[in-house]
């Protein structure tokens, strides 16, 4: 089968990854008591899923050779539009089409700026970063919202089959983006477009339409995080998501998604993300100091970026 | 000439993963010598140039310069001995001056240490002059055309007054008239007893400048002889190893009906009332000067580019064509100048780029069936010959040869009738160029028509059936097959 | 030379400018709605114009802000300065030029100052560690080899390491052979509190058995964590501030006790004494606006709401 | 003088900036009574002082194709630092010296790791971020230092000859930087990397010298912000600079340099950061509600480069 040597290399570079998470894993299991437990597991996932999704959305941008830095302020902007619906009483479903289609709509603008204001997509998604947070802090008063219905609420603690419900919301996320990328014209257009946009238009993709999809699914998917957190906090928080851009970014690039574009995939993206959470938990399990675990957040993304170029250069 | 080689390489080899790109290599050029330097793409020429240069260290091997065993480990100390380079990849950067390019790594500066400015652009402008390249030195290098900004580094090179200059495919974005001024400027150095390294894929060059030429073939040296002692098919056997026959000569088919048709097409000042038809079964040459439109027009007709006015019909259908994806659905397929840039994902597999415009057949409710895809990426690389080990391989890792066939099986895949080639041969060997030229003879035999854009008179003469020449944006005169003779067209080119 | 500034001095209404400390959390706008009710009692009296930067890590941001509030030569400034320090020098100029200076929540190292009034931090997390001991007598839970924890919002803002340091010290004094985990800190973002949390019960189960969270965002986020887990009877949790979910929590028991301060007063009070001093009258150097306990037995009391959430006195 | 066309585009470039700007003076003077008063001028160049400083380190970096994420963070270093030293008894100009080296030292580490470890510079660099921020709180135990001697405070105050001090400090990094950009081999070598790092590598240009001076010239600026901003706030504050990272990028991207390298000015980046300072000082003037000014900062980041953008297409 020498036709699929390629697609083989592609599953090492997610391997790497694979190898790290499992060997901290291991690591943490002998060092701790509490590690490989039922509950800290479950734990576990349900602290990855919120930054999953966002990160699984950040993962398209980052494709289609974007960046996208308002996801945090977009997580809020979902928190607080649910919440004053469900307090104002609409019933839940819709409540949550409605944030989502908000937060999808902030996303759309991010992908008209880019593609009709040829602004750079830093600076586009910096300037909605602020702007969707001053909106938040307007429509909020800076407040927290409270009194959201117990059947809005009582969702992110449901557990099912030994799994959290967050679990399960993330998995199904995973899922559809895996399709997305790996099965669809959608996705084969991103990744055309991310690594070479001429090349991409000259073959009939509709590229304007690939700009606004990817940062309007960026921010459906943002959206969808913050309501989930939303449930899970019970209250609609004015300063939910802040700084969550930077998460999201660093499990897409730790995951092998690049930045030049073209590239990344919704495993190794799942599998960043998991490893920051790791580090996180595993940290505060061996009770080491916040600010060490700070220092060794910072430096074992590096490393492990650093660890996959080592083995890519070896490799080819 | 002299008993000693100037530069003298013995069994060089190079390793890089997964290839052998040379294996025991020799390598001797004189003083006063206009060495030739030609194989496949891929052969491992300019590998080569890059460990004489030192951008690669050897893994065997020696190489003496006059004599005397040297060790370049870097660009700098090659520059020190007196070797220059023109590389086959532009290395220029584009967000710079002409000016500074010229200047960049080793600028003049003042007594308080600054750069000295004036130095740089009057010294630049009097180079530029000196050859004949007529540009201000202060315009950035996207400002100018491919082909300028090779002349470019061409100039950027020779200013140097080094004692073995290399060019690695200069000539691959010239046209005719930058191509006699470089002749000059060897012709020059020659004189002046510096020892020169001329690459190219096309073989008659070899024959006007060149005194020696050696073959290389996978990596391995296969001849060196003296250019009077051979001739352009004998090479082509050294380099294929097997002899091709005549390069041009393919099969010309009865045309059918009128497949398009362009009246009084406008763009600004590029395209000027442009009109002329193709038909089933023909090739329609467009031949110019570099910068005289034709890449504009069909972009035009290709939905590329906006136009002021005009009207492209097909089929007899009045069509308006507005982006790329109205002119695919329509059955036209473009094959661009510039491949890198506008014809490829590099970094994306050649199962996904020979899909690219044509998932729309093989998906279901826009999943691609991955099956399909596959299938198809094998069938076209098996019959277009793609060297490669496998459709799951980054086009950006393929030689240009191989790329360049990558984008005619994409447009193979969306079943167009019109194929647009824009500059096909540009980098290629003359394998793969005849590939080339027999599948653009296999698509007429089926009913397609083909426009060509060259800048390499040879080739359009060769395949067109009738030829378009533009100049300055106007399509003056169109020429029968029979017609054709190189001072016409040339003529008509120039505006004459 | 002092100038005479360029407004209607002494002409009412007058002009007041309020700078509080960050414009992200319920508190400073408690802080706000004081200070907009006295200006809607006394419209004739005063018109209020109220500033902050966004985050309390801000406080380049607040001098700056400070600064372009001198420029407009209010007749009187109202101010939560984040830093003792860094406001001192644009401070004195305005007393210089006449303007008069209340400032509010945190002392400033300047005497040019009209009056000052606040509460005392340390005190408040002394309190904290009394109630903790106390909740921790009424549930029979021995404290013999057990260990408590805090969670601060945030790392390097002064107010919360008063608070800490002061729980802390007094905790050691009630409790001798306690053990204190090392404080978690969790960008004052409810969810890491949580995940946290999480992670801090995993890994020392039953030794844990107090946790002190230093403001509303990270207590939010422990006393989610303790009542998910059903534990809010083993792990006694007392903390700062008062936002509607610690409310909630007091009422459901996840939080045994909160300090609350009382920036409703430090706005109305604010105001009023920078009219008074406008007016020529002298002021009392320190005014101590208290700190309220508010547990289970009282939250439901008629005086509490005011201070629970002065939203509800909001009369403008 | 067909020779000289270019220079007078890029000067059209910045134009576009410079006149978005006087635009902006110009409406503010008519708008707010105190704009225009030497008072109010000098608080905005203090303001802009610190920003526009790390800003110019920022273009470096920017022009050679990278990015720094990590300057907010090395700006609370070099305040700790600094600070720790003072207090420690060591006279002013070697403590200065001490605290330049160390952040020059960070800086040349991002350089290190992007260029060895191919490591790609945003993640690097965020690394960094994280990890000098844990540095920083581990050796201040997250607390403000206080104590530093007047001689060191009082030098932020200073006026000479109307101008604040921190301005001449400013000005002198902006005539040094331009010098460097546009007379000197190093400048030129930068733009050549940037632009292309291939050609610039076979032009005989030591690329990894490249790389190590880019990332440490800007770990030396945001030091030598830090050190003012530590002098104006009277403390070492171990949260000094949070967030900074991104005024910088969009100083210098608002000021013209583009994200994918090869183009930046100094000019331009000075008007970017005095855009940024302007539009924040004016909404202090109007007393523009907090949340609105955010948003308004957002939008204008944007306007100012699509309309740059526009400017840009309709010229050529
Ligand atoms: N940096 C590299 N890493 C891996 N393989 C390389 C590298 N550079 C060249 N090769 C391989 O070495 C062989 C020789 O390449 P080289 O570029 O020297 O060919 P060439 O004769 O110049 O071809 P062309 O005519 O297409 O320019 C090819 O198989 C090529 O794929
Ligand atoms: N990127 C560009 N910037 C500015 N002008 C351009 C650019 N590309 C083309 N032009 C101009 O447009 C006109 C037509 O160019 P076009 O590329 O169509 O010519 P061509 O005949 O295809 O030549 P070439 O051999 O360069 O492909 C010329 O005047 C050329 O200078
Ligand atoms: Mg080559
Ligand atoms: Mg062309």
């Amino acid at each position: 089968m020498k036709l699929f040597s390629k697609k083989n290399k592609l599953r090492l570079a997610e391997g790497n990854l694979l190898v790290i998470v499992i060997i901290l894993m291991v690591i943490l299991s002998f060092a701790t008591k509490n590690f490989f437990t039922v509950n800290n597991l479950r734990n576990l996932v349900r602290q990855t899923s919120v930054n999953g999704i966002i990160a699984l959305g950040m993962t398209f941008v980052i494709i289609s050779g974007g960046i996208d830095l308002s996801v945090g302020s977009i997580v809020g902007v979902a928190s607080i539009v649910i919440a004053k619906l469900l307090v104002g009483g609409m019933p839940i479903f819709p409540a949550i089409i409605i944030a989502l289609v908000v937060c999808g709509a902030l996303g759309a603008v991010n992908g008209f700026i880019i593609q009709y204001g040829k602004v750079p997509p830093f600076i586009a998604t910096l300037g909605m970063m602020q702007a969707a947070r001053g909106i938040v802090m307007l429509l909020s008063n800076a407040r927290m919202i409270a009194g959201l219905p117990k059947a809005f609420t009582g969702f992110a603690q449901l557990v099912f089959a030994g799994f959290p419900s967050l679990f399960f919301v993330w998995f199904l996320v995973i899922i559809v983006t895996f399709i997305l990328t790996t099965k669809t014209i959608f996705g084969r257009n991103i990744f055309a477009y991310g690594s070479n946009i001429e090349a991409a238009r000259l073959s009939g993709i509709n590229t304007a339409a690939v700009t606004l999809s990817v940062y309007t699914l960026s921010g459906i998917l943002s959206g969808l995080a913050g309501i989930l957190m939303t449930s899970r906090l019970g209250n609609g928080i004015p300063t939910a998501g802040q700084g969550y851009e930077m998460d999201a970014i660093a499990s897409a690039v730790v995951g092998g998604a690049s930045l030049s574009g073209g590239s990344g995939t919704i495993i190794g993206t799942v599998l960043g993300a998991l490893l920051i959470s790791l580090i996180q938990n595993g940290g505060n399990l061996l009770g080491i100091n916040a600010f060490i675990l700070q220092i060794i957040v910072g430096v074992l993304i590096v490393a492990s970026v650093w660890y996959d170029q080592i083995r890519k250069t070896t490799k080819s | 000439m002299e008993t000693r080689p100037f530069l003298e390489m013995k069994g060089i080899s190079k390793q890089f993963p997964g290839v052998k790109a040379l294996n025991k290599v020799d390598l001797a050029v004189y003083p006063g010598e206009v060495h030739a330097l030609v194989g496949e793409n891929g052969a491992g020429k300019s590998t080569i140039i890059k460990i004489i240069m030192g951008v690669y260290q050897r893994d065997e091997g020696t190489i003496s310069l006059n004599g005397e065993e040297i060790h370049v480990t870097n660009v700098i100390e090659a520059d020190k001995l007196g070797l220059a380079a023109v590389y086959q990849d532009l290395t220029l950067a584009p967000d710079l001056s002409i000016g500074e390019n010229f200047f960049m790594g080793q600028f003049p500066r003042k007594k308080n240490g600054m750069i000295d400015w004036n130095h740089v652009y009057e010294k630049t402008a009097d180079t530029l002059k000196a050859l004949n390249v007529d540009v201000n030195p202060r315009l950035r290098i996207t400002e100018l055309s491919p082909a300028m900004q090779e002349m470019v580094a061409i100039a950027k090179t020779v200013h140097k007054k080094s004692k073995l200059v290399i060019f690695d495919e200069p000539t691959a974005l010239l046209s005719n008239e930058e191509v006699d001024i470089l002749f000059g400027i060897i012709k020059k150095l020659k004189a002046s007893g510096v020892s020169v390294v001329y690459i190219s894929h096309r073989l008659e060059e070899i024959f006007t400048i060149c005194d020696n030429v050696t073959v290389l073939k996978d990596g391995q040296h296969v001849k060196t002889l003296p250019v009077k002692d051979t001739n352009e098919s004998q090479l082509i056997s050294f380099m294929v190893g097997r002899s091709l026959s005549d390069m041009y000569n393919i099969e010309h088919y009865p045309k059918g009906d009128e497949l398009l048709r362009v009246e009084d097409l406008n763009r600004g000042k590029i395209l000027k009332d442009i009109s002329f038809n193709v038909r089933r079964g023909e090739i329609f040459g467009l031949f110019g000067l570099v910068g005289s439109g034709r890449t504009e027009v069909v972009r035009a007709i290709y939905g590329a580019d906006a136009i002021d006015s005009g009207t492209v019909y097909l089929n007899g259908q009045k069509e308006i064509i507005k982006h790329p994806s109205q002119a695919i659905a329509l059955g036209i397929g473009l094959l661009p100048e510039d491949r890198k840039h506008q014809g490829l994902a590099l970094s994306q597999t050649i199962n996904h780029n020979i899909n690219l415009a044509s998932y729309k057949a093989i998906s279901k409710f826009n999943f691609v069936l991955g099956k399909k895809e596959r299938e198809r990426s094998t069938e076209s690389v098996k019959r277009l010959r793609v060297k490669t080990p496998s459709i799951h391989q980054l086009v950006g890792n393929l030689s240009g040869g191989n790329q360049q066939k990558v984008i005619i099986a994409k447009w193979l895949c969306c079943e167009s009738k019109l194929f647009i080639f824009d500059e096909p041969t540009v980098g290629i060997d003359v394998g793969a160029k005849q590939e080339i030229y027999k599948l653009i003879e296999e698509l007429t035999r089926e009913g397609h028509a083909v426009i060509l854009i060259s800048s390499y008179l040879p080739e359009v003469m060769g395949l067109a059936d009738r030829i378009g020449v533009l100049h300055e944006g106007s399509m003056s005169h169109i020429v029968e097959r029979e017609q054709f003779s190189e001072e016409t067209l040339l003529r008509y080119a120039s505006g004459l | 030379t002092t100038e005479t500034a360029g407004g209607p001095k002494g002409e009412k209404p007058y002009e007041i400018a309020v700078i509080i400390k960050a414009t992200d959390s319920d508190f400073w706008q408690y802080l706000l709605v004081g200070a907009l009710n006295y200006e809607f009692e006394h419209p004739d009296l005063v018109n209020v114009t109220t500033y902050g930067p966004p985050s309390e890590s801000d406080i380049d941001q607040q001098v700056a802000i400070l600064e372009n509030v001198i420029s407009t030569n209010p007749d009187a400034i109202v101010i939560a300065s984040t830093s003792s320090d860094a406001s001192v020098p644009a401070l004195e100029q305005a007393y210089d030029k006449g303007i008069k200076i209340i400032t509010v929540d945190n002392k400033v190292n300047t005497p040019k100052v009209n009056s000052f009034l606040a509460t005392d931090n340390t005190l408040g997390g002394s309190l904290g560690a009394e109630k903790m001991v106390e909740y921790l007598k009424a549930n029979n839970i021995s404290t013999a080899g057990k260990k408590i924890a805090v969670v601060s919002a945030m790392a390097g803002v002064q107010v919360l390491t008063d608070r800490d340091n002061g729980f802390i010290s007094r905790i050691k004094q009630l409790i001798p052979g306690i053990e204190l985990i090392p404080t978690r800190y969790v960008d004052n973002d409810i969810i890491k509190a949580l995940s946290t949390t999480e992670d801090l019960i995993t890994t020392y189960g039953s030794d844990l058995i107090g946790i002190f969270a230093d403001n509303n965002h990270s207590a939010d986020g422990v006393s989610r964590a303790v009542a998910e887990q059903s534990l809010s009877n083993k792990i006694i949790v007392t903390a700062y501030d008062s936002d509607p979910e610690e409310v909630a929590a007091i009422k459901s028991g996840a939080i045994k006790a909160i300090m609350v301060q009382d920036p409703y007063g430090m706005g109305y009070k604010g105001v009023d004494s920078a009219v008074q001093a406008i007016e020529g009258a002298t002021l009392p150097e320190y005014v101590d606006t208290g700190v309220v306990i508010v547990e289970k037995s009282n939250v439901n009391d008629p005086a509490a709401q005011g201070i629970l959430d002065p939203f509800t006195m909001k009369k403008y």
